[in-house]
């Protein structure tokens, strides 16, 4: 099995997705030659052709839009936004359209649709290029939202996501493309969309996280460690739907929580793993949730982004006040 | 760009150009448009005696739209709005879920199979490059399927049209893009909708061909709207069209057209109805009396009729039928959030 | 003191504003002659002028963006856009614009404007006509999100929104627009954005709502308090800033809470209550906060739409269930 | 539409029409694009040593940006990108302020007082529709000011281009939108952004003039640009300006054109260079020579320099530069939220 990054993970999901099902088709803003900004279409489009893997005009709701009447013929759209501050201009379509078309034809007609966005910060990029905003597209019924944190998921995920007869919306970390690596199988292979990974194991505390904050939510479960405290280490990877059941028994055991989440606090994401949390576990807490997130603010630029994004010094700060409480 | 729209028909009844139909195929669109018109008052008169919810009224803009309609294959996608029920119609929407939509009940939405028409667009301009994704799916799989997509004159102001126009153009998507400009977007006037001369020329910045079409002709819709397809089906790429045309109602049954225009623009427009001119065109040509015209009305009124019954016998929807359509299966989220629901009624109830 | 419904209490705001103002300028699809689809501006293009109280063509993103550009000129600007589900395609603008120039000029160019957007179900309107989707907004550091519930208060925030300095989305509860009356005073005056109104004090449990909602939250109460349940009914009236001190507070005091918002449950503004009152009063609460939401599905059509809708049966369902706990 | 861009000063230096300006006026603004394509280099350079994040190189546009920017009045308001340096700098906003920015760091955002130049845009579209409520708004206040807005050729595939477009010239704003048609858009050549045949051709569909201009021409920039913004001044409305011209660096510094493109092309515009041409032209007027061009190149470089080593020598920001620019007063969740960060930080320390 080769070591591959994130990146190269899904570069190999999109690669055997285009080869097995000749109903997929990638589309987006310099997907093709360049291989996309992050180059996770590297290749692509020099082996399975500029049909199958398209260039578009700089114009967000076009391609979502276009993806969705791709979608509803019987097509397989894969599409890439560049950024996710660059998917709010195609919001309307996601919300308005391709998570309802089912509901709105009683199945008749369906968006079986991925749309594959870079996230997060921490690399220093220029404004609009850190954002976290899934808790908006979480909020909105009808699309299942995917975030994958590591390669063995990212590959199985998206092909997940390919395979789903629903819109995805697949989060990619971007600061965890080239930083996480891990041996994965070359072979297709699925990781079900809706199941949240225990990545190890603890009675005294459980950290949840997802996405590029599980760099330093496992940070933080080893300095805890070697404090002698027992975390319990959840990876949500699927965001909607939640995998209620797992957090629900985690806290259940453990009785104390940190939910980390790098977008804005206010609504975020956070807010509802704690509110679920309150509603099946409220008997079995012994000290507040604790949510470790940014704040309600413009994601800082290169110089001022250490205040904003959470890190394994403000997961353990926040663990150990739960131990404390 | 011509500045005056093609017309082959006039309000007269008379010809200025051979017409791109015989006289049974006439009389097929005439009696659809007597069809359509029924719908409209029918639906009207519904809403004011509180059976439906808002109803937006077509009357005057027959002519547009069964003549783009009438030049589709059944297999064809159409992609339209709340004002464009004839065209639905015609390219196989049912009357019972036109009604069962404007009664507020999604299973209105569920075309039947085979019927290529998504449910209504009820969000003004995101739905046109829903057209040319799906003309470019159909091309992909090896299909010459064309759609084509109806919008008003307000909607070319959205963002999301210009994205439509352009992706079609350089897609060379076999999308017919059909304008109706009846003048109006609720109280905006179409010269302050756009100072472009004509909606027409806004195809010019797409590199796309654009028609400046007499709506309220039959005939000259059909044959621009004929053409259009043809060019689209043969891999030739999009065309807009613009159909000028006039609402004559109001803009929904909820709005009063006296706040913001008045009623000599709106008399003048009745003057040029779409259905009298065709009606004048073939009783010249001796393919029209009044026993036909109460033939034609009977039927079409019956049918009618009978949907609007079926409609409204239809059982008020469930919790299912809030939860059930979301996805393809039924996620654990949905699983929970219903049981709340129901714990919530049971206590309501007990 | 006349009195009014909320749709003349925002009519007779912004006509004060127009008329003491220069700067206050109105835009938006069919706010003139007609006076918005809900007549809101009924009359005001009238009184004040077509330069004054602008028709715009349908795009909602050239609305707002323009708007933005008029704000930082010294305009004060009020948007209409003309339900909340036509909003989506001016997020953009809102998100990476409005709610940003503040901090991106580091107060060199600002954004004084106001969009008010109806925004609710509970009228049998067609599909995109009955979104809640506050949590959004709420989730969008730089906008300030009010909503109010009754006249008085839609009078007196819509006053200090156009006042203040920032961005201020105004949500406008379209089934009340004309449902709830009361009398105000024909003097301008202003009610404060950022604090909540304890509508009625009570000791048993904490009822929360916004908007449209209150009118089941204030049914319930009254069922409740036939029952002999106290109820605290809180009104949020501004979701960002939230008043936590005066939700802590109440909390604190009943031990109970529901939380009432008629957005999808998912990541909804309720959640963010919640976890704002477990993080703050964890150790006061007697039974796991309620709460009573919207669902993730699409808001139904007329026939359907009882299904989702927060009534005050479901309030007063979740109110027993904390009593019970 | 004219099919060929006007030209005035042709690549060897000769004119083809008299120029807009005199010599000391071109010696001014051939010396303000020798200062742009300095703070280019350095740009470039900095960003290859980690001194800055991720540069957008402007070398080939400067003529487009200079003669543009150039007949704006010091009180106009300019909307611009990420590459359009040479534009901001020439109506006001210091180099510190734009190499801060490209530090990272907000604080090159804020303009001086007077400087009407709205921060860079990163997101491609939305800002060209503040440029016309900017105009909007000074004519309803009774000043004249103009607004230019610079954007680039992808950005004319965005929705937002389309509503700019449309309001500015429904409302007459004094708006003058500068495309620079650079050829591309990171990877997607022109011909693939639009079939249009230029983007000039857009104004049609908004009923608004639309010139096609060398872009590499300063003197052809000038005259076209003057006469909008004459245009707007006076009230008669917005302008749409094609630039053509070329960008002959990486889409930024993380880009790789060889990817995309191939060197030829490049190299043929390399040799169109907007600088040369103005050089020859002056040495042929006998107003250029190589002592005055290593003074100014001193000179400029200096002033950059300087800019450089203040933009470095500026604090880090702190917690206070997070949260005190979001609103006018901090508001109490956000003090909250800085509370929770100062414990969070404590804790991490102790
Ligand atoms: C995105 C969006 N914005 C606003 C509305 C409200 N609205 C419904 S119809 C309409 C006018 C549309 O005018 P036009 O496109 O000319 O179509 P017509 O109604 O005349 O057929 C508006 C503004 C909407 N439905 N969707
Ligand atoms: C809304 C949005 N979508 C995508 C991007 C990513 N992006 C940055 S520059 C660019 C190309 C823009 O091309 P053009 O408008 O021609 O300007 P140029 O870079 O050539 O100056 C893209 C797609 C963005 N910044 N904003
Ligand atoms: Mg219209
Ligand atoms: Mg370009």
């Amino acid at each position: 099995m080769p070591e591959v990054t994130i990146a190269q993970a899904l570069n190999m999901a999109l690669d055997e997705a285009l080869a097995t099902d000749p109903t997929v088709l990638i589309l987006g803003e310099d997907v093709g030659a360049t291989g996309g900004v992050f180059r996770i279409t590297d290749g692509l489009q020099h082996r399975h052709g500029a049909e199958r893997v398209v260039d578009t005009p700089v114009a967000e709701s076009g391609i979502v839009g276009a993806a969705f009447g791709l979608a509803i013929t019987g097509m397989r759209p894969v599409a890439e936004i560049q950024f996710l501050g660059f998917a709010y201009p195609a919001y309307d379509q996601l919300v308005s359209h391709v998570s309802r078309i089912r509901n709105r034809s009683r199945h008749r007609f369906t968006a079986p649709l991925v749309v594959r966005i870079p996230y997060g910060g921490g690399i220093g990029a220029a404004e609009h290029h850190s954002e976290s905003s899934e808790a908006i597209l979480a909020h909105t019924p009808g699309l299942k939202v995917v975030v994958a944190s590591r390669p063995y998921d990212a590959k199985g995920l998206l092909a997940a996501a390919i395979a789903d007869p629903d819109p995805v919306i697949f989060l990619e970390p971007i600061r965890s493309y080239r930083a996480v690596k891990e041996e994965i199988p070359d072979q297709p292979y699925l990781v079900p969309i809706g199941e949240a990974g225990i990545e190890r194991e603890g009675s005294d505390v459980t950290l949840v996280g997802y996405g590029a904050a599980m760099r330093d939510v496992r940070r933080a479960a080893d300095r805890l460690a070697e404090g002698g405290v027992a975390a319990e280490v959840i990876d949500l990877r699927t965001l909607v739907p939640l995998d209620a059941a797992t957090l629900v028994s985690s806290v259940t055991k453990t009785g104390r929580a940190v939910i980390v989440q790098e977008g804005h606090r206010t609504a975020g994401f956070a807010a509802e793993v704690v509110a679920r949390l309150q509603e099946d576990a409220l008997y079995s807490l012994l000290a507040p949730i604790e949510r470790v997130t940014g704040w309600d603010t413009v994601v800082p630029l290169r110089r001022g982004e250490q205040h904003y994004i959470p890190d394994a010094d403000r997961i353990v700060a926040a663990a150990r006040r739960t131990l404390e409480a | 760009m011509p500045r005056e729209p093609l017309q082959i028909l006039a309000p007269d009844g008379t010809i200025t150009a051979e017409p791109p139909i015989g006289i049974d195929e006439t009389r097929r669109l005439y009696r659809a448009m007597v069809a359509g018109r029924l719908y409209d008052r029918k639906c009207t008169a519904l809403q004011k005696q509180g059976r439906l919810a808002t109803y937006a009224p077509f009357q005057g803009q027959e002519a547009a739209q069964i003549g783009a309609a009438a030049v589709l294959r059944p297999e064809d996608w159409m992609v339209a709005t709340y004002r464009d029920a004839a065209a639905m119609w015609l390219q196989g929407y049912p009357w019972l879920n036109l009604i069962l939509g404007r009664t507020g009940d999604e299973r209105g939405g569920q075309a039947p199979d085979g019927v290529n028409v998504l449910p209504p667009s009820i969000t003004v301009g995101a739905h046109m490059i829903h057209a040319v994704g799906l003309a470019w799916g159909e091309r992909l799989q090896g299909r010459d399927r064309v759609a084509m997509t109806f919008f008003g004159d307000g909607a070319t102001s959205e963002g999301d049209f210009h994205e439509a126009m352009n992706f079609a153009a350089v897609y060379g998507t076999a999308t017919v893009f059909i304008c109706q400009n009846n003048g109006w977007a609720i109280s905006l006037p179409r010269e302050r909708q756009t100072v472009a001369e004509t909606i027409a020329d806004k195809a010019v910045g797409y590199g796309m061909p654009g028609e400046y079409v007499d709506g309220n002709d039959l005939f000259a819709m059909y044959a621009v709207a004929a053409a259009a397809v043809d060019r689209a089906r043969r891999g030739e790429g999009p065309t807009l069209i613009e159909a000028l045309t006039y609402r004559v109602g109001p803009h929904t049954t909820a709005d009063d057209p006296g706040r913001y225009r008045n009623q000599a623009e709106a008399d003048a427009w009745a003057a040029r109805d779409p259905l009298e001119r065709v009606r004048r065109y073939l009783e010249k040509e001796g393919a029209w009396d009044a026993a036909w015209q109460e033939a034609i009305e009977a039927d079409e009124g019956d049918l009618i009729e009978a949907a609007v019954a079926e409609a409204e016998a239809i059982a008020e929807p469930g919790v299912a039928d809030v939860f059930d359509f979301m996805f393809a299966d039924r996620p654990s989220h949905l699983d929970h959030q219903i049981e709340l629901l129901q714990r919530d009624r049971g206590a309501g109830r007990a």
